[in-house]
């Protein structure tokens, strides 16, 4: 049984669901219940955004609002995580990450294989990512390839409501930290969802188009402005396909691969910015992996080598749009033909 | 009109008056165009809190430093950011403070000691150590001022600039604005103590309450904290207890607050309200003069939103320029 | 023998003696075996402040936790990590308790409720709220224990743990070892204010001084604030004031101390000395008891090194194992 | 007039000159002194590992110990720096960034940008970096991708004394915010080094050594490491360029590019982690940007996507070696002669 669902309301479902099955399962972030202590409704806010909205009135003292303490409660919940709990950490934005840097890359990350894999830290810090809310420099940052880089922690980043629940649920299971990127961009976006339970294993790459011509790859808002630029391009004869990595950690190498040896050409789209990225790591192993499988340059579509701007003008040029992603994979089409 | 009882001579009274209305009328202004959609982003309004900023910014120059919050229009304000830069600002126009790439929660003008609204909570803490830190070797007697919110007070970096603050003897007065929320949180919630004054001690630095709704109390507290600081005597902790008029941000429902709350402090705590009580009860100022910069000040906001509306957009070429002084 | 003055039973003392006794020669050992070339790192030694661990230890168990620091040994050692595994472990050998992985300043054992040594300051502050999270919720009446320095004492995350400590109502203690240095800086110069015990005001919760030479004051002091916390009083504040008898790691020269500082400490201010002066003269053990045990610690050490010596060196196939569960 | 010197007296000289140069620098961080308030020797560490010992002898309370305090001391020479100031603050080791990162990614580098170009932010942190000192997971990290994705930021790393005196001065000398990494397995490294002042710019690579049958693009440690390749493989007859980054932000592309234009193959070798690592920023960009002159995949040699373990034994093989970047050289070279 499924229904439209908002990428929003799935996570609140995932939330749900495995805090019922699950009573280790706890919640904790700055206004996740939204009212402490507060005159008038305690859980007012369930969220700056409202997506934990309800589940304080469902499952108390489990879900828990915090004092402005990143370092405190964000270290609390790797800690408890060490102590057989499951905690699930909001981390508002992910641009908040340097004020509890330490705790996820030093601690949660490194205790498993510092201490000769004796302990297991099934911590969730969940956190909202990208560009697009007129949020400026400081609330709209991607973040995601330096969580990438650090070995022990697992990203996900998933870019539908589906995706979503099942990878949620799946972080929340699993049993290594993982940073869970929600693109604020695509609350509200909404496909079908199952209404019961159900796990998407990491290291799975979803393929939302397949096509014959090039391979987009990509994570998160750019899945959709990328399948906009391959309708794009199918009006005009060329027949892209889209690889949704959804996890960033650990990546679906295979399927990267084995698009691009069926396609030859390679487009990596990433909202972040260009250096270290994900689209540099991505077009970085193709082409030491299946070098002989391209037909063509690879080509990388990034945001800008710039903060994100307040200015709305200027944010949207920053985003990278259909348009640029489609004229990426012209070129790779193109320099085939002057190749030919 | 009869002798003035307060400590700020007749012209200074109508500069922190101006001071404050101006605060006012801009929030009051953003609020309202905010609804009406002409306004993107994350907006934090101040209204209620002014004579806090005032109280303070009337004791500095140019040459004093302040690091400010998301909250930060009234500190700008307050410390002379010009109107019309800062609502062009929040607009995303290229006649902005900061040509429209930072908007309401990054205005800045160093030029006028104002180091920038935050984004981020607390961190505008080690940000004015610095700003003391330079003042001290350049020994031209600077002061610097952060501000923070109940709740920004307990995050790390604000404690930990508590202490480096009082090693290194800065001048750097640590203001803590608490308007009883941090969002929809409680401050009772999120603080264990009661007061964050008794936070002092444990740092080795005096801490001091003040009304914040009351512009005096403000000037007279911080006064004697700023002498202090400026002759070498370090660091101070002051807490102003004051009221936030409106919601977190713009578009919060605020359900977490009581019945009436605004309303009851609209009417009774409105720093406003209370300071134009004491300087026409005292015969100092009449309401008529008051009434003229009211009067002014509206002029001002309303001319300032319609420069800022006519004002051209950041051209897309520019995207990339200032990420590096030379690149 | 005459009557037991001490809270402690005779099995007790013995057992606290025993602790004191192996980090003690444990640590007089690496810094041999360092001087020799023998071990690799960094290496921070706990020896001096040894009445410190055991006076915590010795009223917890494995389902309470500690979170410690970069001079981790004598808290691993008196919370019940095997001395083999951990000399294995400093030596870099597949038996070590983590496998070599982490060395000195890593050392874990979760089943012991050791929650790790760290190499960053004040890193278990957070961690250990997260342990009295985990025993709140479990209902068990297990608490947490971190430690950290004069030093780490200023680090962000610390403080903020307090707050949040005391918001949740957290039973966790923060026991500030404070050994005057924070590697060659003076505690002094460091910290603006006398006591650390100062700040728990700030926070809203106790703080205690202990002499942390002496195992009994400690034992007594702590043993409230455990019980407190146990039966849900919430967080509390430790500072035990504790001599470091080596440098700040194996290779310091300490120039920084004054001369004869070390001679003076060794002499006067042992916590071992102390604490067989006070159970002697009490009457309740004999000094032959205690040096039965000195003599059985000397060789379960020389046992750990020969042994850790003899151990296999991890294999090189077993690079990537355990970064993640599974992966 | 050259002398030898070490890598880190290197660091020494180039502070003392600008502190003598420009009474605005000031130096600032723990035990950098080294003995503040103690009853003995006021500076009897000047730094952990000696490498400011001396300059507070000579410039006094312009050198200064601060608490352990990251955040704090690291955002105050940020402050400072914007108001005038020319901080040089260090952090002990890179590890340590979690501490006060906010301050580095979302204040220092963001200033300029987010104030529309109205603030300068001559900030320079200088933090030790890089493994092999048996220092363990949280005190042996590269960090360098990190860094080097905030825009805004500039990063540099040098090989070698000269380049360290060099680029010291020019990082106090610019007005943006520098990250300049010391490996601390270089520090006892000796090159000539001048007596006099010069400043390195930024963006430039060197050539350490020039060749023609591929190209080793790296920095830091790596570049003795693949030098060292270099000479193995000329035994062999096979003739390796190596480029020294220097600075990995702002990166000299044109270097780069025209190395690999020549060669037409391509090595990245990166102490740091794999996953959007400097290596796969390099190949990345060589393969948009220089698809045409590559005659085989290029390969990547890094770090492994693992925490630095402590064990000597494991320590050594988790560092790329002289063999393993041979290797990879040939591998580029193989792989042609199979495709000829
Ligand atoms: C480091 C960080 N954490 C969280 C936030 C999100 N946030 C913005 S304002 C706010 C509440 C601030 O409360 P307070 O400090 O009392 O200031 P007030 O808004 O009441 O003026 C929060 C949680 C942030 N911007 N930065
Ligand atoms: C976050 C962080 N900053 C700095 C260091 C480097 N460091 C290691 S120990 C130490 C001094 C610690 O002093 P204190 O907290 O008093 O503990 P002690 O060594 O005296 O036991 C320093 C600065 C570190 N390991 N982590
Ligand atoms: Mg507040
Ligand atoms: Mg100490």
């Amino acid at each position: 049984m499924a229904r439209k669902l908002s990428y929003k309301m799935a996570v609140n479902e995932a939330l749900d669901l495995e805090m019922t099955r699950d009573p280790t399962v706890i919640l904790m972030g700055e206004d996740i219940v939204g009212g402490a202590g507060s005159p008038g409704e305690d859980d007012a806010w369930g969220g700056v955004l409202g997506v934990t909205k309800g589940l304080f009135a469902k499952h108390g003292a489990r879900v828990m609002d915090t004092p402005l303490s990143e370092s405190a409660y964000i270290g609390a919940a790797i800690g408890a995580a060490a102590c057989g709990m499951r905690p699930v950490a909001e981390l508002m934005f992910i641009d908040f990450i340097g004020c509890c840097f330490d705790e996820i890359f030093n601690q949660a990350a490194k205790f498993r294989y510092m201490f000769g894999g004796k302990a297991e830290t099934p911590v969730v810090i969940r956190a909202m990512i990208g560009a697009g809310y007129r949020a400026a420099a400081q609330h709209s940052q991607m973040l995601t390839p330096i969580v990438t880089h650090i070995p022990g922690l697992k990203v996900v980043c998933p870019s539908n409501a589906y995706d979503v629940k099942g990878l949620l649920i799946q972080s929340i299971r699993d049993n290594d930290p993982v940073i869970f990127c929600e693109h604020k961009n695509l609350y509200a976006h909404e496909v079908d969802v199952p209404l019961e339970s159900y796990a998407i294993p990491f290291g799975e790459a979803a393929i939302p188009r397949e096509g014959r011509d090039a391979t987009i790859v990509t994570y998160g808002l750019m899945v959709h402005r990328s399948l906009e630029a391959a309708e794009k391009l199918a009006r005009e004869g060329v027949d892209v396909e889209v690889i949704d990595l959804r996890t960033l950690s650990p990546m679906d190498w295979d399927t990267v691969i084995e698009s691009v040896e069926k396609t030859g050409r390679l487009i990596a789209v990433d909202e972040a910015h260009p250096r270290c990225s994900i689209a540099s790591d991505i077009t970085a192993f193709v082409a030491q992996h299946a070098f002989r499988a391209l037909k063509s340059a690879p080509q990388m579509v990034t945001a800008p080598h710039s903060p994100v701007p307040f200015s709305p003008t200027l944010e949207d040029i920053y985003i990278p749009s259909a348009e640029t992603i489609a004229g990426a994979v012209k070129k790779t089409i193109i320099q085939k033909m002057v190749a030919a | 009109m009869s002798d003035n009882p307060f400590p700020v001579d007749k012209a200074g009274l109508l500069e922190a008056y101006r001071m404050m209305k101006t605060i006012r009328e801009f929030e009051e202004r953003l609020h309202i165009d905010f609804a009406k959609g002409d306004i993107p982003g994350f907006v934090h309004l101040y209204a209620g809190e002014e004579a806090v900023a005032t109280g303070i910014m009337m004791h500095l120059n140019d040459r004093d430093r302040i690091a400010s919050t998301h909250r930060g229009h009234g500190h700008c304000i307050s410390k002379g950011v010009d109107v019309h830069g800062m609502m062009a600002e929040i607009y995303g126009k290229e006649t902005g403070s900061c040509l429209g790439r930072g908007g309401s929660m990054h205005i800045a003008d160093l030029s006028k000691g104002m180091m920038g609204a935050n984004g981020i909570l607390g961190a505008g803490a080690p940000l004015i150590c610095g700003a003391g830190l330079a003042a001290k070797f350049r020994g031209d007697g600077g002061v610097g001022i952060t501000f923070f919110g109940d709740g920004a007070a307990n995050q790390g970096m604000v404690l930990e600039s508590m202490n480096l603050a009082a090693v290194w003897n800065l001048p750097v007065i640590f203001v803590c604005e608490n308007n009883g929320y941090a969002e929809a949180t409680s401050r009772d919630y999120g603080t264990a103590v009661k007061s964050y004054v008794d936070r002092g001690a444990g740092f080795g630095i005096p801490g001091v309450h003040a009304d914040g709704t009351d512009f005096f109390a403000v000037y007279e507290v911080v006064g004697e904290l700023i002498k202090r600081a400026r002759e070498g005597g370090g660091p101070a902790l002051l807490e102003c207890e004051v009221i936030r008029f409106f919601g977190h941000f713009e578009g919060d429902a605020q359900t977490y607050k009581a019945k009436g709350e605004n309303e009851y402090n609209r009417a009774n705590r409105d720093c406003l309200k209370i300071f134009r009580a004491k300087v026409t009860e005292a015969g100092v100022i009449s309401d008529a003069e008051l009434d003229a910069i009211d009067g002014e000040v509206a002029e001002l906001i309303e001319d300032s939103v319609a420069s800022a509306k006519a004002a051209p957009l950041p051209s897309p070429k520019d995207l990339m320029s200032n990420v590096y002084v030379s690149y």
